[in-house]
């Protein structure tokens, strides 16, 4: 190994893979612990050798150039019937919010997502577009031309909806009024005021 | 750039007087229902003057204080009407078992926020099957509801709480204690002898009945004017006496320091 | 152990739970499996032991009612310059309080929390259930028929509880005795006859 390795080092290589949604680049995983990139290839491919001496359920492999979480080949018919079963939530609570914002305030940018949600959507986007729920559906006028994106028609047929106008108006005890309106202010995009007043008529105990 | 002021802030009412009472605490005999009284009063006279808003229920607590306070300063037995007792005591244990209970989630909170802690110091792995798996992906929206969507959504554009304290669940109070007496001070030379129904005449809101009801109370301390309740239920008299302490300009901050 | 559990089951365990996106209960998994759940249980205790003393950067935990994969606490500094959103959902005391009352007491309505803590818990209540730690769970038989609100999934899981029953008992929390002698005192109608004495002394204008 070119640099000693601390234990930690190592501890910390499997909790930032662990936490991953995508393959990590040795050369981030190299800046985030602070220890040359090729002290992290190693890490990473002692890791592997370890794991699979250990016998475990899990490895790690490098994938699409970066390092990754995944489970041993071996068990797939366990993953399948995980999978299949239905009691689990399909969507993760993070896809869900981005599919939400993306349904409410379409269309939007990249950038204006990760400014509602305050982390970077960009796994669950592409995993949601893979699936072809969203889709760019134009640019943005702005410097930049950004790519917007809305739902698609699956996405309408699959919640059983008509058209989005029959998409339920949000409550209107949404919290600090101010903030959205700051938010709104700054996507530039416009609300509705009548899915607000609707709202409130539905919901007495929201007093 | 605006100064700002250090003051501490209370969740509420009980909050306030568990604050004042435990911190008498270091020696229980020496406690003094007179120094609590009077360092309650003073907590709210402050929180009018930052202009803080208030809650009803912080006034409603000092009216029962006060009453207890003066009832325990009656000198004697004789002319205490029982069903007026037994009703104090109610209200007494009331306020104590209101008291202990605020104290025990308070401490439970303590414990809470200790797990939270905990809690946000490790992070769930959430990244689900990867690509080896997506034939047997089933549809990622199955059991999606617009219920969901919509909780997500709002879930989404909530603001993360933040530590500061904020007092917007707390109600505006309209009338203070001070804007009160101002007013009597002004009325009550002119009218010479009245009574608190007359004073409070035409006031809609038991709040502002309160309000009037603590200005006179604080009046009579200061020795402006005599009161006297003949009856239980009875209306109250009020007379003006005209030899309190020089009075001039705004209700001076200390007034109910005792 | 119950049954016999073979390297299989223990391997499978691990692979469920490395793909799962939220703690997986351990019916489920001994139902993917097929070995009865409280093997399972002692399959994920022995696995999370068997991490610790390995001194893994990950560990799997009980929590809302369910296993599940997470970083070693210790090395929460690493995945939080790795996850880039670092903001924590900190809760005010007065957010905490609001909770604390709900988890015991529910299911309990707005008023029954606004009566224990002698303020208004409206918007205090919006951020929780906006940020989903609370949610009406059915409504009152009274002719009010008020929302009468309880704790979720996601409360447990910020609070890295396995159930509310981990929750520490409400009785050890009962204020001790000098504080409810302290305020019995304090409140006390007739004060003994060296107190009164005090305090007529201390306001000499109160006749």
């Amino acid at each position: 190994m070119s640099v000693e390795v601390t234990t930690e080092v190592v501890r910390a290589v499997e909790a930032i893979l662990l936490v991953a949604q995508e393959p990590v680049p040795t050369d981030l995983i190299a800046q985030l612990v602070e220890v040359p990139s090729a002290s992290i290839e190693e890490v990473c491919v002692r890791l592997a050798e370890s794991y699979e001496a250990a016998g475990h359920g899990f490895q790690i492999a490098k994938v699409a150039g970066g390092w990754r979480f995944q489970t041993h080949p071996d068990l797939a018919p366990y993953v399948e019937r995980f999978i299949l079963d239905g009691q689990r939530a399909r969507l993760s609570g993070a896809a869900l919010e981005t599919l939400a914002i993306i349904a409410y305030k379409q269309p939007i940018s990249r950038l204006q997502i990760a400014s509602i949600r305050g982390v970077d959507p960009d796994a669950v986007m592409r995993t949601l577009h893979g699936r072809g729920y969203i889709a760019p559906v134009g640019r943005d006028n702005g410097p930049g031309q950004a790519v917007l994106w809305g739902t698609t028609q699956l996405f309408l047929e699959k919640l059983g909806l008509a058209s989005l106008a029959d998409m339920p108006p949000i409550a209107s005890f949404v919290p600090d009024a101010s903030l959205v309106e700051a938010l709104e202010k700054t996507l530039r995009i416009e609300a509705d005021p009548s899915a607000a007043v609707a709202e409130q008529s539905e919901e007495p105990e929201a007093q | 750039m605006a100064i700002e002021v250090a003051t501490p802030v209370y969740e509420g009412p009980f909050d306030l007087l568990l604050h004042l009472i435990m911190r008498e605490e270091v020696d229980i005999h020496e406690i003094s229902l007179s120094t609590i009284v009077d360092a309650y009063l003073t907590e709210l006279s402050k929180m009018q003057e930052l202009d803080l808003e208030i809650a009803t229920e912080f006034l409603l607590i000092a009216a029962t204080l006060i009453e207890l306070k003066a009832r325990r300063l009656l000198p004697g037995k004789e002319n205490v009407d029982l069903d007026e007792e037994l009703a104090l005591w109610e209200e007494r244990d009331l306020l104590l078992a209101r008291l202990l209970e605020c104290k025990t989630f308070k401490d439970v909170a303590k414990i809470l926020a200790t797990f939270v802690d905990d809690a946000d110091r490790v992070y769930a792995r959430t990244s689900g099957t990867d690509e080896r798996f997506e034939d047997v992906m089933p549809d990622l929206l199955e059991g999606m509801t617009l219920e969901k969507l919509q909780t997500g959504f709002i879930r989404a554009i909530t603001p993360r709480p933040r530590d500061e304290v904020n007092l917007f669940h707390v109600s505006p109070i309209r009338f203070t204690v001070a804007e009160a007496v101002e007013e009597l001070m002004d009325e009550l030379p002119r009218m010479g002898n009245s009574s608190f129904r007359a004073i409070t005449q035409g006031l809609v809101e038991r709040l502002e009945v309160v309000v009037r009801f603590l200005a006179l109370l604080e009046m009579y301390k200061q020795g402006w004017i005599e009161i006297d309740q003949a009856d239980r239920f009875g209306d109250i008299t009020v007379q003006w006496t005209g030899i309190g302490p020089g009075h001039s300009g705004p209700l001076e901050i200390d007034t109910y320091e005792g």
